[in-house]
């Protein structure tokens, strides 16, 4: 084991199969000369050269076609689209393309893309702080990936340029300085596999992406009350790895889903659904969410502050659905 | 241009494949044969016919919804291609994608595509492709008059021009996107004009004329195989027929369409040089005529033969299936 | 009351409007000459002239920025993206900035734009079938309206052009030829009000858009068989009027979503998470959810037809949620 | 170009003001007052200064998020516009836009915007509004060359073409888009030459000298006003600072960034000029920077001393107010 940021994991990842298969490339803004807006491919220009390591223009439509058309050729295309703010503008390529052209031309064509960007916030304002992970999510012929620790970066970037589908790989500028253990042995994950954080038998918790810190956070403050909380870490949002959450609220018979985005029509709406649909007997309260303000996310500090849920609200949720609050 | 009467046969033939192809899909859309958007290529065949035969078998081609005839110009089997109409399991892709959607991927062929200008940023992945395993086939991609006023265009040129990309970009410039008139929707009316916001050759052509096209073509592609970047070319055609099935045509008048008709259809008048010229006789032409006829004829039987496809293969290929199916 | 097609409807509440408010007026991809793709503006030009009824080059983003800018001057567009497939392009204006401005800008800026666009399908293949309006309900600061009938589509349509806010008004092309009645007088409906289509006591059945009319045909069919459904017709999906679908649903107990897009991620889900929250000891039976099989909609008509739910998946819900199945 | 004294020292003066305003930023921002993303316009002054100064108040403005210069050039409250970046309540959205979104409606200032490009479609709008308003004011839309290769760029100069609406599109082509160098990213290093793709004018300009740029400037705006459609300006500059706060600069040399500094510093270059010209005095340039220097330090303490934005009004205007509140 090895302690690494979040950042240095997926530059692992990223390094290691660039290695390995030739075909694999990475494009987008930045990426070369300047090593990534958030520093993610720092020396990989010097590594793997300029034809590997693209700097493209600042044309988000461009960059997700370029790595559809390169990856229906077999290459193996990592496209950078710096925020998922702006990939906003690609969606068109990777909902009516990417996703699409496998079904649709009857297998004969494969688009083995890879379309990293980056959630996040931290005083950008309302068009640079948004969460639109449940978007792609809504797409079937899409893998959306979205992993909140170094070692699941590690190993999920990995397996997401070895799949043979259109995978959104979806990161957090708020992840990138948070370090932890990553295996020292080459360290694949399965795409579409959930993870169980944390044991527990008294409320399910689950989370993705960088919130899985918090509500870990928030699990641990619980223990100090006598609650024992599991905590579910979902990894991948599509396909959606469920079964292991309907397990646990089995056993627990509450849950709440903890998500960085807004509330209504966001990732957790769907998990609630799924939970009262499959463990309806199960449940001894309502599935809660906890989930931002839905607001357009202000600059000012206090305010934004205010929109983002952290371990407090996810404590509050929890007590409410264990009848304490 | 000195045209041999091999390859003049084989134009025309072709070119009165896809008439004769394109006016049967429509009387069996009529019939309720075929459904949806059915946009046909009636009047541009000289460009498909001209352009295609500037390709060659290691070149790959991307194109929009209006593609019947690049696929059938392309060498795509009719049969396949009609049924595909009819939405059948025999179809190109057993009747997933329907008119807007053909492929193939032996033939290089990446499919129809029904976003205006969607496939225009994939063409110039396909072009990166080509250029990173380092053989020398070139891209044609094929798009309208309407789709060059879209930001992809935009993205796209700029992007293969930068990076120096092997693909041609092919305007059927057929005066109309839908009922819109080129004038009513782009600053600059020769589209081709547009090359030099991206420092790229761009040159029109005759688009009735496949033997102008063919040396347009030609250069264009010399100049994509060379290594030297893309080219724009605009092709100035236009399209007999309404834009899809049931268009009302208040956008133009029939005095326009049939000046047209009259004296810019492209199979009359490459007819009519190749008889001029000698190159073809009237017996070949009868021949290949009724030839085609007969063609089109097992291609409407085969479709309205071959079944629809079973139910349980709705799910396959969501996924790529080694991957563990559909999650 | 005179019949008229869901087309007409729309056409009529506009021409009021335009009638009414000399800033109102129209841009799209072949709303002039044309008439509209679906035939909705036919007449327009004639009417109101090329200043009025704006022709456009095919360039969503231009489409929905011209509105968004001409809005924040104080007119009034009408903007159509001919399909909702399309609009995907125009969405970074529309999310990112339509959905932003007022209160990124404190208040200063107002972006009443009105974006008319239709989803629905008919053998037109994966990219032109969808049913995207969750993404647009996701997002804060817009407004979202689907209407099913004509006389909701003329009153919805008059109330978003007056309404200060962006609205996203999402029509179907396969309800332009539905005939049914509307008020002769000028009628005008809230956006942000759900509608009950039906009284019934046994379940609560929640839908929206086209598929109001399936799931009132579900209603009558079970009807038959002794199950008196209630139809709640939402008609605006952002601000949601979640209210009535509550209080009905503490009366029947039961609860089915209908839905034309695809399941996971779905509208439904926000509402069954919602149901399940505010309603938990009321539910006796978990709320169920019909929506379209999860792939890229194909073109060939059979396979088509097993994609898209109607009356009889929508019964066999209704069944399993009422222990009768 | 003749210009008055009255003028010189208006313009130097707010130069200056940007300067040292940014500089200000600069620190506070060290300091951790300012937070997130901070684009300063250090080097690229006498664009907005001259640009500005060829425009009415009936005209109308909208830009990037590189706009500090831009809302200080056309006059806004520079208090409000520190505030703003301290995210205070005093600041000109009460904090909720920031660096990038500065805005003021009663100027015609309509925000700063931060999607690189969006803002091009909007400003075809607003023209638009203008244009049937039936006003002569003009559209000022400012961005940078990165910001040319996008779409929405393609878009909007087109349908601005078309619709001969009045907008001035201002390029200032400071060199890079965030690291990257024109000729990496663009086909055309000119970005006036894009403008041939949109028939209609396209110029350009040293950025570095106010006087040249006013009166390209006033050449554009009298085209917009006279209802002759869109102009392309390019305004030749560089940016003397990083992209924004922590860039780490391997995009370029320290020596061409000196290079710059010594031989193109709008400031300098201007004062020299007067100077020699005789047409502002040492000792007016002494009072003025002394005065901009108070004006700055006034507006920091304003910002240091106003209130952080009371957190009930965080659901305030999500929707129009009179429209009922926040659904
Ligand atoms: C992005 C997008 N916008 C609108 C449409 C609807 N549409 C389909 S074809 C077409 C006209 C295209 O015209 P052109 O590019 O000239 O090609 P042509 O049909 O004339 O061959 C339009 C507007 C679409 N399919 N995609
Ligand atoms: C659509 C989009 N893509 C990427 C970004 C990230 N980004 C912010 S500024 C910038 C560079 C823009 O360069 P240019 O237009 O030259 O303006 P400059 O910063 O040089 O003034 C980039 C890539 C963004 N904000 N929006
Ligand atoms: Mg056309
Ligand atoms: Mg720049």
């Amino acid at each position: 084991m090895s302690v690494m940021t979040y950042r240095e994991a997926v530059a692992r990842g990223l390094r290691e199969e660039m290695r390995r298969d030739k075909n694999v490339y990475i494009l987008g803004e930045e990426v070369g000369v300047w090593g990534g807006a958030y520093a993610v491919t720092r020396g990989f220009l010097d590594e793997f050269g300029p034809e590997r390591v693209r700097d493209t223009p600042i044309a988000e439509m461009a960059i997700a076609g370029c790595a559809i058309g390169s990856a229906m050729m077999g290459m193996k295309p990592v496209a950078e689209l710096m925020t998922i703010n702006f990939a906003i503008l690609a969606l068109d390529q990777i909902g009516n393309h990417a996703a699409k052209l496998h079904h649709m031309f009857n297998g004969q064509i494969t688009c083995p893309i890879v379309v990293r960007t980056a959630a996040g916030w931290g005083q950008l304002a309302a068009t640079h702080s948004q969460s639109l992970e449940v978007w792609f999510a809504h797409l079937p012929g899409l893998k959306v990936v979205m992993p909140g620790t170094p070692a699941d970066a590690c190993g999920l970037i990995k397996a997401a340029i070895r799949d043979p589908d259109p995978v959104v790989f979806i990161e957090n500028s708020k992840l990138y300085n948070r370090k932890d253990e990553v295996p020292d042995a080459e360290y694949l994950l399965p795409i579409g596999k959930s993870d169980i954080k944390r044991r527990g038998r008294h409320i399910t918790l689950v989370s993705w992406g960088r919130m899985i810190h918090e509500t870990l956070d928030a699990a641990e403050q619980l223990k100090a009350e006598g609650v024992e909380a599991e905590v579910i870490d979902l990894r991948t949002l599509r396909p959606l790895d469920f079964e292991p959450v309907a397990a646990s609220v089995r056993k627990t018979n509450r849950a709440v889903i903890v998500e960085e985005g807004w509330l209504s029509f966001g990732v957790g709406a769907e998990l609630a659904a799924r939970i009262q649909e499959e463990c309806f007997d199960h449940l001894d309260a309502p599935v809660g969410r906890v989930a931002a303000l839905e607001v357009p996310l202000p600059y000012s500090k206090p305010l934004e502050a205010m929109c983002i849920p952290g371990a407090p609200q996810i404590i509050a949720a929890a007590k409410k659905t264990l009848y304490r609050g | 241009m000195l045209l041999d009467s091999h390859t003049a046969r084989a134009w025309y033939r072709q070119m009165r494949l896809i008439r004769v192809f394109e006016e049967r899909a429509a009387q069996e859309y009529a019939k309720g044969h075929i459904g949806g958007f059915c946009h046909l290529y009636i009047g541009q065949e000289a460009v498909a016919v001209g352009a295609f035969a500037a390709l060659q078998p290691q070149d790959h081609i991307i194109t929009h919804y209006r593609e019947h005839g690049h696929a059938i110009a392309r060498g795509m089997d009719i049969n396949g291609v009609m049924a595909e109409l009819f939405g059948k399991a025999t179809g190109v892709t057993g009747g997933r994608g329907g008119s807007m959607h053909l492929v193939d991927k032996d033939l290089h062929f990446w499919g129809g595509h029904a976003i205006v200008g969607g496939h225009l940023p994939i063409a110039t992945g396909i072009a990166f492709g080509l250029k990173q395993q380092g053989g020398d086939g070139v891209v044609l991609c094929i798009f309208g008059d309407g789709a060059s006023n879209i930001g992809m265009f935009h993205e796209s040129l700029n992007l293969a021009a930068v990076w120096k990309l092997p693909v041609i970009f092919l305007c059927e410039n057929n005066r109309y996107g839908m009922g819109t008139a080129v004038a009513r929707a782009s600053a600059v009316t020769n589209i081709r004009d547009k090359a030099q916001a991206y420092n790229i050759p761009g040159t029109d052509v005759d688009g009735q004329d496949p033997e102008a096209v063919y040396e347009t073509m030609q250069n264009a592609v010399s100049h994509a195989r060379a290594g030297k970047g893309p080219v724009l070319v605009e092709a100035e055609t236009y399209r007999f027929v309404g834009h899809s099935m049931g268009d009302p045509e208040r956008y133009r008048t029939k005095e326009e369409r049939k000046e047209w008709q009259d004296h810019g259809d492209p199979i009359n008048r490459f007819r009519r040089s190749l008889e001029e010229r000698a190159i073809v006789t009237a017996e070949e032409f009868a021949g290949m005529d009724a030839e085609v006829d007969q063609q089109v004829e097992a291609a409407a039987r085969f479709a309205h033969e071959s079944p629809f496809p079973a139910g349980e293969t709705l799910h396959r290929h969501i996924y790529v299936e080694s991957a563990g199916g559909q999650p």
